[in-house]
């Protein structure tokens, strides 16, 4: 075959704006932080922001195909995933400017860490090659480390990004074997090839496929934190910088969840049979842990966190549905989360102040008296997060379901819906600090929300209800861009 | 595996069961070791048996793809092994101690 | 857009506009939006004021969500005019009540308290399950809020009490509307309930029995049902007097309306099946409830004991599937609504007067305040069932339909009218017969004119009802005989019935 | 004379491995794992991985473990001191280590299809032109996109590593 | 006709006090409560007279519908009033005895507070007594039902200061309560047998049924009611309210509970008539209940030393006989009774509240005597009311009493002799009363403080305006002659009551209730009328020329004594095994065990579970990374175990 052939065409490379865009961008903050004065803050978050704009754009038009001799296949998914990273990128910017000047670390590395992160998530979820997959993984994955630790004075940070990283690589090592292993099988490392090879005449032995899906889903797994690999979500999301939370929580989640769609609903699906029952369990035993781990929790950091666990088991509940809804609803799910997740995030980081001292439940006692839009604004992502209707967090739960049903889980389905209703118990606690105690001094104190950090919540917000109220906007684009 | 007259060559299935080994050998090691800079090894001996798998799996497909993957394994490996260290500076920094079990503060 | 979605959306914006009020003038705000949406509501009784259409009226269906089928159906029918007014009656009221109750962050009482109309009035009218089901836990969240803000000592735990078990109950009757959509593909009240009474829809005993019961749950922990009332004493001692008016009068009527709306017409097999157990359990409900208020040395539970034991008389009617055990359930409803209602707010005043809920803290009331122990006595008399006052009407159609099923029922059942004699009359002498103690006496001012306001029209209208229920019955009974015959048919029938396409039976049924 | 090969340096692997593990001083551990990695070199040349095995010791046991050891140095880290935490994660690990092992030795004995036993040079396709022709024509992408891999490595290291700015 | 005119002037009455009547001079008061009541009778005599009442008309029943109150399904009741034979007796009685006992009670309430307050209720009990009365229908004669027993709630409690007033009302409202259980199980099954409550549809559907032969619908359906009247007339087992209810002001004693509401369960048995004769069996339980409450609380009667007491048992053991006269079928002598007894019982307890009168407020016997002196007109009043009861030749009660007595017989002559013993004894207590009271001298000290303190009383709502002087005011008084206004009800009612046995109600009731033909042996008066003597006389004995024997007597007879004194403890019993069971069953078992402990604590119990299973969860998260390694490893194996092997067995 001529080397001609393999020319990269201006196709390929309007597919792959959107992560051209962000690493020049990255990569150009990085100048910029390296030629800043001593002393003078550099424009690096508002160029993050003018960055992420201009990629969504690029990423909302990016016309389908595969690009680079199928290693990357831009289709709805894609697009769809790599939209929301990009907003999930631009609302943890806003949320995080505030804070990084109350720890007096703003430095464009920052930004740029997101930034590259971000790009590794959309490789995530264009690669249709595992090597792809694998690269962007470790691209978002190694960002996350740094972010994590990224006050490297703190304790809690350090403590955060070793334990997020020494387990993210320990599992990333299954990942890898479990890759070799189909590779071994299957002789391909292309989801598309591997998936007419097992549904061809000559697909190797089924347990083979098993293993290997096993050792892959173990990695996978892990990344969205789904029990019994759930146990470093806490800990991490808990100690790392609260907008860092709120991103990890988030994006790499998303991207990872593309991930496993892309992998067993496209590549493995001849043999749902065998990996579905176990997604099952899998998310049962994820909303149980999370849901009821929570409930004994005071930081509302780690509450957010468990609780952050437990919707990734809602999700893998559409996962098992394996089918078009289940993956929509999956995809509408993560959506809805995004916005509640970092809005509820933001609120907490806006909350906890500098060196997060005022990270315990109690500590919000009568917020709605002295912030009540602040207070409201939680208010809304806690019902989202509850799942009260006219909020993104209960269409969400009830597309899941629903396609659970499809599906004909029904047991699944009831026994995740009397989770939901557990879960309500703890997040009615800090409404109920919130609204029915009276303020104590960390409240007395409380400075008036910085502009940036405004848009954040308030973004958010905008987005949580907007996905309550008229749910169709995402959910068609979700049900188009499913797969099958 | 089935001893007796040593054959002129192994089948692959030797390697891969190598390969097993030393990723097991590489758990073990995060495992048992107290140390994180061991620990941090023993994840790089764990990446090491997954190479020698995707190397034989190679040769067995007779593709080259495999040791592609491999390398990649090895670019990341390196990447990990900058970032990784240096949050193990960090928290040494920090803490004053390589003890894994005294990282240990955030949890319940 | 009809007058029925004015009157749904006028409490919404309300709850708009007082966020954006200022704080001082909120109160006059909110009365003055609460008498606006009852004035408007009234206009809903144009068609039923002369003949009695037994379909629906002020019908809006337009689409909302695209993929699944979600519709924005909201319609009025006999059954549900009733209870719209009711609540859009007793908001005011609830408004006028708590205008000295109520000191402190007034603003965000009144919001709420306009939401929770919101939320009440969409549950009565909506007639797409789904959006019922929105409806249904919308109106949760502000009552939450109105019992855990503004409530007494033990607010917060009576709040989440109250919310964790509407919500446990409430998520499985999603679960089952789910499953009902997954195979009707529809969401749409009217063609779902078409198409199980074409036999285009059936399904096997024990499937129909989980769908009933789910939706069953979720009811008869709104009613509440006996042994699934326990939060209600609770919610009601720690509710501000609004709160309690609210709840008792209106919210406890989703759980009964939706029995009648959705547990007859959509699994009348299974609601016939089962009608013997949730018989039983109502009439444990009226004995028990009575029995257990008797001994309350606390009003407001007592009275919320009470509505135990009344609702047991509305859950019976309704599964005794007689046409007067139907139309005494439904009227039982508004009856309930109107002289319990009364109660709360009397207890409020009370309560106002001397800061106790304690019976033993009362005595000789009536020395100090007449007005105020007349009015009381009429309620007390009223919820006891005296003829010619509005409960008794109710009662003694439910009785008469029960005993005409099962006239075992109605001989326990009846027992229950004894009993409340027994505590009501008891209460009222506790607390209002007897020689005042001087410092009762000089805390027990009679009523002032806005108290005079709030609580005149509910006597007013225990008198009418009682004396001329026919201003009330025809539409009901209309009602309520269509949904009699949708529950006669068998499902032998209905096996033996073409099984035709769902979809087609959607056509049908446009 | 390939399965002696094989033999030995699986066997020089193993051990180090093993005394890796048991070590308690990391530059003990380090030099085993150096020793692993030249054997693992060994054994890729076996497989006909010539470009992979000099990449393995290049880049390996060249760069990456000189890094281990340099960090062990900085830090002089000693033998582990004993503690009074006892995760019961170590004990738990033993007996589930062997049933993996076991589980994988099933899968390759007995699952996995048999295939023709590993002869030196039976496949070329390892050589450094092979790899580097794939390389840059259909893992172009994966290629260039490691670029920012690298480049995240080092601007993660200069964050979490440089010294305060004030 | 306008026969709606008839209760809603009273209720007028009732409005115009009630709602103004704080406001309003006593003379209004007076005018509005006693002007209407005055009226609705005269427009009774009027609508009678024309419908040819007095004039052997209204043979067939009258009957107006105003409007449609329930129409669910079949069923349609209307508000409907009706008028027969025996309603036009009953409404001449109820209008007739009520408009003289407001006159009488001008006088009698004038010092007393809530002055208004008494004439709201006295004219609301009008109204639901005629409602009750004129019900064309089950249920509204149920309205009336249920609206008298409210009334006489009211009117028991009118002086609420005190606990035992306050409890005697609700003890008759409940047991009352307890009557109607039983009256509406019948109404349900006539509506279900019959498909409609009004009389004339349901009655001349019975009409062509076959009597039944053993107990069957009929019979459930007339013990059912039967319950009812026991409750309302204070029959056995009910009777218990009755005496208690004395604790109301006199004139309401004279009104509600002995004229007119009591005998309400009589009126609607005989209304019922239809569906009794049609069960004998229910008849003869009738006849039975009444004969054995005639009997009892005569000999309750004779220990009482209350005098309102004595009247009352008096009227329980009365409402028997009547009882008595339905059970065995002699319907017109029943009503024929019910209308003499409300003439004389009505003058005895008026007299009895003249005497009360006199004396500041004491109602023991045994502090009065020698009153003749005082207060003659009432004692000649009294006199009359005493012989009548005493079934004292051609006075009204003899003659209908007489009637039922011959029924008895011809039915079943030991129910004959028993009646005849209960006349005697009938006699004997109440000319004890009388002679206590009038002979003799005047026990009273001349302060004695009255049994409730009027200072307060009447301080009971309005405590502005001056304390006019109730009974308890005029300490040290002698006893005095009540004014005109209450003497002269007395009055008429004495002449009604020596001249009304020649009213012929039985024949006047022919149309309804055919008479059998045939004269009845004389002598059956005769006994009957000796016994009545004899009592006199024995009480003259007791009471007038050897006073130390009744004590002697009941020395004698402790044992029996005690047992009538205390009204065979039957209020004890009900206590010990009805309502204290009741009260500490709900407290302890039902409340603290059942709800609370039980539901309430498995609901909470779940709650706990949860935060048990949170706590556990959290433990696992011990912090150390190489557990969490652990756990991945774990979930590896059982992922490769699932997905790779086990996966293929399924």
């Amino acid at each position: 075959m001529p080397i001609a052939s393999f020319l990269p065409t201006s196709a390929d490379y309007a597919r792959f704006l959107p992560e051209l865009l962000l690493t020049l961008a990255g990569v150009f903050i990085m100048f910029l932080e390296a030629l800043r004065p001593e002393g003078k803050r550099s424009g690096a978050g508002l160029f993050a922001i003018v960055a992420l704009v201009m990629a969504l754009p690029a990423a909302l038009l990016a016309s389908s195909g595969p690009a680079f001799q199928g290693m990357l296949v831009v289709d709805g998914m894609a697009t769809f995933f790599r939209t929301l990273v990009i907003v999930v990128g631009l609302l943890v910017v806003f949320s995080s400017t505030d804070y990084l000047r109350g720890e007096h670390q703003e430095s464009g590395e920052y930004y740029a860490l997101i930034l590259f992160s971000i790009v590794g998530q959309c490789v995530m979820v264009t690669a249709n090659e595992l090597v792809m997959i694998f690269i962007g993984l470790e691209i978002s994955s190694i960002a996350s480390y740094v972010l994590a630790g990224y006050l490297r004075d703190d304790a809690r940070n350090n403590e955060s990004a070793l334990k997020y990283f020494l387990l993210g690589s320990f599992a990333t090592a299954f990942l890898l074997y479990g890759i070799a292993w189909m590779y071994g099988a299957t002789g391909s490392t292309n989801l598309s090839d591997i998936r007419r090879m097992l549904a061809s005449a000559a697909a190797p032995p089924e347990a083979l496929i098993g293993v290997a899906a096993a050792l892959m889903f173990v990695g996978l797994a892990f990344k969205i934190s789904a029990a019994p690999f759930q146990s470093w979500a806490p800990d991490v999301y808990q100690g790392a910088p609260a907008p860092v939370s709120a991103f990890l929580t988030v994006g790499p989640k998303a991207a990872a969840f593309a991930v496993l769609l892309r992998i067993f609903l496209g590549g493995l699906e001849p043999i749902a049979s065998r990996w579905a029952p176990a997604v099952w369990v899998c998310a049962l035993a994820t909303m149980v842990v999370g849901n009821f781990a929570a409930i004994m929790q005071s930081n509302i950091k780690r509450l957010l966190a468990y609780s952050s666990i437990a919707h990734a088991g809602y999700v893998l509940v559409a996962v098992a549905a394996n089918s078009g809804t289940g993956s929509a609803a999956a995809m509408f799910y993560l959506a809805a989360y995004a916005f509640t997740n970092i809005g509820a995030f933001a609120v907490v980081t806006y909350f906890s102040r500098r060196g997060e001292r005022y990270v315990s439940i109690d500590d919000f006692a009568g917020l709605a008296q002295r912030q009540p839009g602040m207070a409201a604004m939680l208010t809304i992502f806690l019902l989202s997060l509850i799942g009260v209707p006219l909020t993104g967090g209960f269409f969400g739960k009830f597309y899941i379901f629903k396609a659970a049903l499809d599906a004909r889980l029904i047991w699944l389905t009831v026994l995740g819906l009397l989770n939901s209703a557990v879960a309500a118990y703890y997040y009615l606690r800090i409404l109920v600090v919130m609204y029915m105690r009276e303020p104590g001094e960390s409240v007395e104190k409380l400075p008036p929300a910085g502009a940036l950090l405004r848009i954040a919540v308030y973004g958010s917000a905008a987005g949580t209800l907007l996905l309550g109220i008229f749910p169709s906007l995402v959910l068609d684009f979700a049900n188009r861009a499913a797969l099958r | 595996m089935p001893l007796g007259p040593l054959p002129a060559a192994v089948p692959p299935s030797w390697y891969l069961t190598l390969s097993a080994i030393l990723f097991a050998l590489g758990v073990l090691g995060f495992l048992l070791r107290r140390n994180i800079i061991t620990v941090f090894m023993s994840i790089e001996l764990m990446l090491n048996a997954v190479n020698l798998s995707f190397v034989t799996f190679s040769y067995v497909l007779k593709r080259a793809d495999g040791h592609i993957f491999s390398f990649f394994v090895m670019v990341v490996a390196a990447a990990e092994a900058a970032v990784g260290l240096a949050i193990i500076l960090t928290v040494f920094k920090n803490r004053q101690t390589l003890e894994i079990d005294e990282v240990s503060t955030l949890k319940n | 857009m009809t007058l029925l979605d004015i009157v749904l959306f006028l409490p919404l914006l309300g709850f708009l506009i007082l966020l954006v009020l200022p704080k001082q003038s909120s109160r006059m705000a909110a009365l003055i939006i609460a008498l606006g949406v009852f004035v408007v509501s009234l206009g809903l009784l144009m068609p039923y004021s002369f003949q009695y259409p037994s379909g629906h009226t002020f019908t809006t269906d337009v689409p909302w969500i695209s993929y699944p089928p979600i519709r924005y159906h909201v319609a009025l029918d006999g059954l549900s005019l009733w209870l719209v007014l009711l609540s859009t009656l007793l908001t005011p009221i609830a408004v006028l009540v708590s205008w000295n109750y109520i000191d402190h962050r007034v603003k965000e009482f009144y919001a709420f308290l306009l939401l929770l109309e919101f939320g009440l009035v969409g549950v009565f009218v909506a007639m797409d399950l789904f959006l019922f089901y929105v409806f249904w836990e919308i109106s949760l969240v502000p009552m939450y809020f109105l019992v855990g803000i503004w409530g007494h000592e033990r607010r917060i735990y009576a709040a989440v009490k109250f919310f964790l078990y509407t919500m446990a109950g409430s998520v499985l009757m999603l679960a089952a509307i789910i499953f009902l959509y997954n195979r009707t593909g529809t969401f749409d009240y009217g063609q779902i309930q078409g198409m199980i009474q074409t036999g285009s829809l059936v399904f096997d005993a024990r499937t129909e029995l989980l769908l009933f019961l789910a939706f069953f749950g979720a009811f008869a922990i709104k009613v509440p049902l006996f042994p699934l009332h326990t939060w209600l004493p609770d919610a009601h001692v720690e509710a501000p007097t609004a709160g309690s008016v609210m709840l008792a009068s209106v919210m406890l009527k989703m759980g009964t309306y939706g029995l009648v709306r959705f547990c007859l017409p959509l699994f009348p097999d299974a609601a016939r099946r089962s009608a013997p157990w949730i018989a039983g359990l109502a009439i444990i409900g009226i004995i028990y409830g009575a029995l257990v208020a008797l001994v309350q040395p606390n009003m407001k539970k007592l009275v919320a004991y009470s509505s135990v034991s009344h609702l047991g008389f509305v859950v019976l009617g309704i599964f005794s599937f007689t046409q007067q055990g139907l139309d005494g359930a439904v009227y039982q409803m508004l009856n309930h609504g109107i002289s319990t209602g009364a109660l709360f707010i009397l207890v409020g005043y009370l309560y106002e007067r001397r800061h106790s809920l304690e019976i033993a803290a009362y005595g000789g009331v009536a020395t100090p305040a007449p007005n105020l122990s007349i009015i009381f006595l009429i309620t007390t008399l009223a919820s006891i069932g005296l003829p010619a006052l509005n409960n008794f009407v109710g009662e003694y159609l439910v009785l008469q339909g029960t005993a005409s099923a099962n006239f075992g029922w109605a001989i326990f059942a009846a027992l229950g009218v004894i009993f409340s004699a027994c505590y009501m009359l008891w209460l009222y002498q506790r607390a209002f017969y007897g020689r005042a103690s001087e410092s009762l006496s000089h805390h027990m001012p009679d009523l002032t004119s806005r108290e005079w306001a709030a609580i005149l029209p509910l006597v007013i209208l225990m008198v009418w009802m009682g004396s001329f229920a026919q201003s009330f019955l025809p539409s009901i009974s209309v009602q309520n005989t269509a949904i009699l015959n949708q529950t006669k048919r068998l499902r032998v029938e209905r096996v033996a019935a073409p099984a035709q396409p769902a979809a087609e039976v959607a056509r049908a049924n446009r | 004379m390939d399965a002696l090969l094989f033999l030995v340096f699986a066997a020089i692997a193993v051990i180090c491995g093993i005394n890796l593990v048991v070590q308690t001083h990391p530059i003990s551990s380090a030099l085993s794992l150096v020793g692993v990695m030249g054997a693992l070199a060994a054994l890729y040349l076996l497989l006909g991985g010539e470009f992979i095995a000099a990449a393995q010791l290049v880049v390996y046991a060249g760069a990456i473990m000189v890094l281990f050891v340099f960090v062990i140095m900085l830090l002089n880290a000693g033998t582990e001191r004993k503690l009074a935490i006892r995760p019961w994660g170590k004990y738990l690990g033993a007996p589930l280590l062997l049933l993996f092992l076991g589980m994988m030795a099933y899968l390759i004995q007995r699952i996995l299809p048999p295939s023709s036993p590993v002869v030196f040079g039976a496949f070329q396709g390892g050589t450094p032109a092979e790899i580097g022709r794939s390389l840059f024509t259909v893992y172009l992408l994966p290629f260039e996109v490691t670029s920012v891999l690298i480049l995240i490595a080092i601007l993660g290291a200069i964050v979490l590593a440089r010294k305060e700015v004030d | 006709m306008q026969l709606w005119l008839i209760p809603i002037l009273p209720l007028l009455g009732f409005l115009l006090n009630g709602l103004f009547g704080r406001r309003l001079a006593k003379p209004v008061i007076n005018a509005i409560a006693v002007g209407s009541v005055v009226l609705s009778f005269l427009w009774v005599v009027k609508t009678l007279n024309a419908l040819g009442a007095f004039s052997g008309g209204l043979e067939q029943t009258y009957k107006e519908h105003y409007y449609t109150w329930i129409q669910s399904g079949s069923l349609n009741i209307g508000v409907d009033f009706a008028i027969d034979r025996l309603t036009a007796i009953m409404l001449m009685v109820v209008t007739g005895i009520g408009s003289i006992i407001h006159i009488y009670s001008v006088g009698y309430m004038a010092h007393e507070g809530g002055y208004y307050r008494f004439f709201a209720y006295l004219n609301l009990f009008m109204f639901f007594m005629l409602i009750l009365v004129l019900g064309a229908n089950f249920l509204l004669l149920f309205v009336g039902w249920e609206g008298v027993g409210l009334c006489s709630y009211l009117l028991i409690g009118f002086y609420f200061l005190e606990k035992f007033a306050t409890d005697a009302g609700n003890k008759a409202f409940i047991v009352n309560r307890i009557g109607d259980f039983g009256f509406a199980l019948a109404v349900f099954l006539v509506a279900i047998n019959f498909g409609s409550l009004d009389f004339q549809t349901v009655f001349t559907q019975i009409r062509n049924m076959p009597v039944e032969a053993s107990a069957g619908i009929f019979t459930t359906i007339a013990l059912l009611l039967l319950v009812g009247a026991t409750g309302k007339s204070a029959q056995i087992p009910l009777y218990v309210w009755l005496p208690d209810a004395m604790a109301g002001p006199t004139p309401v004693s004279a009104l509600i509970h002995a004229a007119t509401m009591v005998t309400a369960g009589v009126y609607m048995v005989a209304r019922t008539s239809q569906i009794y004769l049609h069960s004998p069996w229910a008849l003869d339980i009738v006849a039975i209940v009444g004969l054995t409450t005639a009997f009892v609380a005569a000999t309750i009667g004779l220990a009482q030393n209350d005098i309102k007491k004595v009247f009352a048992y008096s009227t329980v053991s009365q409402l028997g006989y009547m009882f008595v006269g339905l059970g065995v079928g002699a319907f017109s002598a029943g009503i024929f009774h019910l209308m003499t007894h409300a003439f004389f019982k009505a003058l005895l307890f008026l007299g009895a509240g003249s005497v009360i009168h006199a004396c500041s407020g004491e109602q023991d016997m045994r502090n009065m005597g020698g009153l003749r002196k005082f207060t003659p007109i009432t004692m000649i009043t009294l006199l009359c009311g005493s012989l009548a009861i005493a079934g004292f030749p051609f006075l009204s009660g003899a003659a209908s009493k007489d009637l039922i007595l011959e029924a008895a017989y011809e039915h079943a002559p030991w129910m004959y002799w028993v009646g005849v013993f209960t006349a005697g004894m009938t006699a004997f207590y109440v000319f004890r009363a009388f002679f206590l009271t009038f002979f003799g001298e005047y026990r009273g000290s001349t302060a004695k403080p009255a049994h409730y303190d009027p200072d307060t009383a009447h301080r009971d709502d309005h405590p502005q305006d001056d304390p006019g002087h109730g009974h308890g005011h005029d300490h040290g008084h002698a006893p005095h002659e009540s004014p005109a206004v209450m003497w002269i009800p007395l009055a008429i009612l004495a002449l009604l009551s020596l001249g009304g046995g020649f009213i012929n109600v039985p024949h006047f009731l022919e149309p309804l209730f055919p008479v059998a033909e045939g004269e009845s042996a004389r002598w059956l008066e005769y006994t009957a009328t000796a016994a009545g003597l004899a009592g006199i006389a024995l009480a003259y004995l007791f009471y007038v020329v050897s006073p130390g024997l009744p004590e002697a007597l009941a020395g004698s007879f402790k044992g029996l004594y005690n047992l009538i004194y205390n009204k065979y403890f039957v209020d004890e019993f009900y206590d010990a095994t009805v309502v204290e069971p009741v009260v500490d069953g709900s407290r302890q078992l039902l409340w603290r065990v059942a709800d609370v402990e039980l539901i309430d604590g498995a609901a909470n119990g779940i709650g706990t579970t949860a935060r048990g299973v949170g706590r556990l969860l959290r433990l696992a998260q011990s912090g150390y990374i190489r557990n969490y390694a652990a756990w991945v490893l774990a979930g590896s194996i059982l992922a490769i175990a699932y997905i790779g092997f086990l996966g293929a067995s399924r």
